[in-house]
């Protein structure tokens, strides 16, 4: 038998479900615990940011809201291993990689409190970033068109995506991992499997062993990681980037992780899904081993945990008050945004929305 | 007979047609277990299991070609896009395939298909859940185009929409999907495809609408009549192919139209209906051809949303309008 | 200074721009070594290398995609799909991104993209290879529909579609890529985005149209004229955002119009301007709008290829019949 | 390392470009060489075809159309190894598949011809089989949803797409493949790789190694095969066929063929590839290595080679014919198929049109 091409998935993981270290060559980050504790933090502030988000939804102070519980290593580890002049195409729950960039939680209130303003980041380098992508793996796209301006330019910078395991079915994924292979564009395409699309469980929405392998379709470098270990997410992502950024080429790497939550708060997952599963599913979670394993190495305690966790709760209020704060646009916002100059007609129905305004007060 | 409302004589629709036709399948993201987003499928998947109550993986241009496919090979699929704001990646399938299946073949391949989608603004969903995009389709031959309005032409319209032999985009207006219950008949009648609904009959101006607008337009007949105003108000419902006759009689005898859709202005479908005024009704017309419809901007996101909804106040406003006009 | 055909206008403007915006780049399928299926991209990728004249998968999603990243990076891509037909696949990039990535983040990202593709029917080419469907981006708020019918106007518009910073559907149509050369000065003069031209003034009858059918109206304008008609042509050039001043003061004068497309009549552009006809200028119209187009079906084969696209006698009878009427 | 999935691509190839035997294990079907000769026959008539219609073209008889030379064996390997029930979505060059399952020449003829009529297959089994697609890679959902189907009735048929290496780019082809795996979906997805996608060449398409690989992404059984041996296509096939007919899933098989000729007749490909190269392919030509093969079996010669290739001569004669003397069809036929019933709307058009078509004549 002649074989025209074989490949192998690897599948990585340093802590296991219990914060115990499964390998002995810790990556070059990892053994700088400062860091770690850094990381630990940003995880932590987003689990009380997106207990506070949930909150305000059921209170009817925020619309429809896409929670992040879970996910907390796979969106950290993303968004602290790319640098500042890389850009980030997310999907719409990936808020601990945004916020490492720069995104604020009253950003993402604003969004999800019906306003556009959300979506515009005020710092860098979110500010370069891409906004929140509602129509399932479009982003992709615009993560392989960022990858192609930067080849042309010659620059060195990497496009990251980030998209579900459901996501990963749609055709534009597939579109831009292949126009990255095609030409090594440098793009590094992120699935985060959380095994549900809605309500959709990952069995039955690939018959694809690993969702890493989707990756050679295109030739890309593949890998499958634990994504509830930031250390293993980190590190994927850290090689992926050198690869692209070096010219080598693109990756797909599925970071195995959970949805602990809804989908979003209008959906109801015990429709759907078994209450055993999701109890499973929390002794993997990914804030609990990591805080295990900084515990004993002696950079992480009680105290701190208290301490940290009272900041960011002040932290959370001080970003709701000034979203709550923050008055409605006029009218005047629907219509100035759609071309860089109002054309003609546009002026006259802007004229007439203004005055019905008026008339209605 | 218990009322129900529209969403449920949607799920009704599909129950009763897949337990008499057992090419009918539905197929969809989370229309399985689930029962859909917004319940449309609820219960199915138990009772007609999971293969004719289909969970699609995440792609909906591969849900369209899929369902053609079907259709096709004889089964009488009824796709669901989650919501309007996700039928784009599903339009090559719709466009070039299934509105010219039976064409391209001269009849030897047909699809008896159904797309359906929730559809319109109004329900303070997040960005892309509150289009009203209902014009794609609508230049598109070969293609019926439906859109109803109440809970009894829901299921009418519904039915007859799978029984068609040709492919039918049925749009659901989601923010009258629970506004209000009626009785329907699980008798299996289905409603024709082919006549705009007169819903109030009325002599001084025609308004024209469908899907949610139905609602600010009765409000604005009711209004308008407590001024002595009798106004006629139509729903389309099947936009393409149109009923125009209906239209251009009401207009014979009212002399004024005004035309009313939660689509952006420019190139709605209501641009059609005021065409076919211009150019077969003209010396019937009384006053000029009133739109009321979205500006020509995006749907905002939800805090703005409503302002950018025609309003019944707009609708009359327009109406007294076309009055005053000589 | 050669005369040129609306072809070569057409690359003449891309390599025009090229050489003097470094962040403009083509790309699409076969645009490279090949020079397009049409040769509009003949040379630029001898000129520009292969990263700047950039031969992409065969996949229109990807295309469009990747194009809307580029112009988020600050490029100025100009994308082609091979077909108007084969544009259904980018659709879902255009309307849900390119269009409102300006709105979505309030100015922060924008999109100044371009997408060519060559239009309409008329050159014997097969299936889906003759639509004409610019009516689909017409209702999308936030994209500016060009369609340039002379090599000046293919110049001028292209360079003013690249220029401007908001997202352009360009179309191009093909049945008359090649029909007459006129000269062009390379000059990288713009023309503007937000005018009809009149291409003939009259006063008897406004003929409205845009793209290959203008061919037909002048021809018409001349025939009319031998019978003593006096005849103003209006290339509409930019759909949307519309000029529509121009067709009113056009009808103001005249009191008939008639439009003319190859596209199929229900929901075609030619609606959008008899409707506005009907709001704006009831008072100014002698006659019934008339609309001259395709027939809602879909585009035959070639071998009845032209029995669907409007001829110019019935342009002819259809002013005529605007000049009959009381 | 822990690895999480591995693959391997296999490259399967009987007959060498010389027509050499290059394996021992030489499947049932081809042990029978009236059938072999019987195979051989229809590629040597399908080039026959071919030739012709180019002729047509050329002479103004016919309009743009896309030739199949070089691809006989791809072809007719595909076509000669399905049943009649199952189920064939082409793309618009197979003729050798469709030839086999009843599509006449002159149903081509007036396909390219201008002629809806040409879509309307008279004969069983083509007569359920799709028409041609022209819109690249569509067609394989309409196989996936044949499939889908063919497994809720309960139906032990198989549905077949083709596609070439360029549309294997386009995202329907992705959603097909993944469709077909995420339940097993009885579908072969062929993938013609003829190298070219008009002026695009296989390199800048797809940085795959292997094409057959993309359906690892979707976890179907791939393979890649030399496709100009008919033998190990048609081999690759009936296995592939038997795997779906037996409920055990879904094929993605490369067929690494040539394109000898211009993509179309529209088309001149001496603008963008080198002389050189074609004239290398033609080395590995289908048709040659199977009538050395055959002639060394001594199931072929020179003077039935003669005797056929008249036969074909008279045989598309008669198909030129049948398809010159057929009259255009009425004007009202461009209205009667647009809806199973003339909605009133078009009835008036298309009375219209009538009319109009009296006064011209
Ligand atoms: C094109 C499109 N189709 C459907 C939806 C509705 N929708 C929103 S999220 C979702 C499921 C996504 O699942 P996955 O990709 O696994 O991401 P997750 O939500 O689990 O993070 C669906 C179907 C959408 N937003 N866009
Ligand atoms: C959606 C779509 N895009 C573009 C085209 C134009 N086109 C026709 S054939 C072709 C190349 C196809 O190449 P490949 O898939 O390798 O098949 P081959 O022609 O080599 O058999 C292109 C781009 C089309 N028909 N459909
Ligand atoms: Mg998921
Ligand atoms: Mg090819």
């Amino acid at each position: 038998m002649s074989i025209a091409a074989s490949f192998e998935i690897e599948y990585l993981q340093y802590l296991d479900a219990d914060g115990k270290l499964v390998r002995k060559d810790l990556p070059e980050f990892a053994k700088n615990l400062d860091h770690m504790v850094e990381l630990y933090k940003l995880m932590v502030s987003t689990r009380v940011f997106d207990t506070k988000s949930i909150a305000l939804q059921r209170t009817g102070k925020l619309g429809t809201y896409a929670s992040c519980l879970g996910h907390e290593a796979a969106h950290v580890g993303v968004g602290s291993s790319m640098k500042p002049e890389d850009v980030l195409a997310p999907s719409y729950r990936e808020y601990g990689a945004q916020l490492y960039r720069g995104v604020q939680p009253r950003d993402v209130y604003m969004y999800w409190g019906g306003d556009e303003r959300g979506n515009d980041y005020q710092k860098e380098p979110a500010r370069h970033d891409f906004a929140w992508s509602v129509p399932i793996a479009t982003q992709c796209l615009h993560a392989a068109g960022s990858a192609l301006a930067f080849k042309i330019r010659g620059e060195k910078r990497v496009a990251v995506c980030m998209i579900g395991d459901g996501g990963s079915s749609k055709a534009d994924f597939y579109g831009a991992i292949n126009f990255a292979g095609a030409r090594d564009l440098p793009l590094v395409a992120v699935i985060v499997n959380n095994q549900w699309a809605i309500s959709v469980p990952r069995r039955i929405q690939s018959g694809a062993k690993t969702l890493a392998q989707k990756g050679i379709a295109a030739g890309l470098f593949c890998i499958q990681v634990d994504g509830n270990d930031i250390i293993a997410v980190r590190k994927a992502m850290e090689d992926a980037l050198e690869r692209a950024r070096s010219g080598k080429g693109g990756s797909v790497l599925e970071l195995v992780t959970y949805r602990l939550g809804d989908h979003t708060t209008a959906d109801d997952a015990r429709r759907y899904r078994e209450a055993d599963e999701v109890k499973d599913a929390w002794t993997r979670e990914p804030i609990k081993r990591l805080r295990a394993y900084l515990e004993s190495k002696k950079a992480w305690d009680e105290k701190k945990e208290e301490a940290w966790k009272h900041e960011c709760d002040e932290w959370m209020d001080n970003e709701v008050n000034s979203y709550l704060e923050t008055k409605a646009q006029p009218i005047e916002a629907i219509f100035d945004y759609t071309f860089a100059e109002l054309p003609a007609d546009l002026q006259k129905q802007r004229a007439l929305a203004l005055s019905l305004e008026k008339g209605a007060h | 007979m218990a009322a129900i409302t529209l969403i449920e004589a949607v799920t009704q629709a599909l129950a009763y047609e897949m337990t008499h036709d057992p090419s009918v399948v539905v197929l969809g993201e989370d229309v399985g277990v689930n029962g859909g987003v917004f319940r449309a499928t609820a219960g199915l998947s138990a009772r007609f299991g999971e293969w004719r109550v289909y969970d699609t993986p995440l792609d909906e241009m591969g849900i369209a070609g899929v369902t053609v496919g079907l259709a096709a090979q004889g089964m009488k699929p009824v796709a669901e896009a989650q919501f309007e704001g996700f039928i784009y990646p599903m339009m090559e399938q719709i466009v070039c395939h299934a509105a010219r299946m039976r064409n391209r073949t001269r009849g030897r391949i047909t699809c008896p298909a159904v797309w359906r989608a929730p559809w319109g603004g109004g329900i303070h969903a997040p960005e892309h859940h509150s289009e009203a995009n209902e014009h794609l389709f609508t230049n598109v031959p070969g293609l019926r185009v439906v859109l109803p309005s109440s809970p009894a032409r829901a299921y009418g319209l519904l039915l007859a929409a799978i029984r068609d032999p040709d492919p039918v985009i049925f749009f659901e207006p989601k923010r009258i999907y629970r506004q209000y219950k009626e009785e329907v008949p699980d008798d299996g009648e289905a409603l024709p495809l082919d006549v705009c609904f007169v819903l109030r009959d009325g002599s001084d101006v025609t308004l024209v609408t469908w899907g949610a607008q139905v609602k600010e337009c009765l409000e604005a007949a009711d209004a308008l009549a407590a001024e002595g105003v009798s106004v006629e108000v139509i729903d389309v419902a099947t936009l393409t192919p149109l009923d125009f006759d209906t239209i251009a009689e009401s207009v014979h005898k009212t002399g004024r139209c005004v035309i009313v859709h939660e689509a952006p202005k420019t190139a709605g479908f209501g641009a059609e209906i005021a065409a076919r005024l211009a150019e077969e009704c003209i010396y019937d017309l009384l006053a000029p051809v009133e739109r009321v419809t979205a500006y020509d901007v995006h749907t905002p996101l939800y805090r703005l949303e409503m302002k950018q909804m025609p309003s019944t106040a707009q609708i009359v406003a327009a109406a007294k309008r076309t009055l005053a006009a000589s």
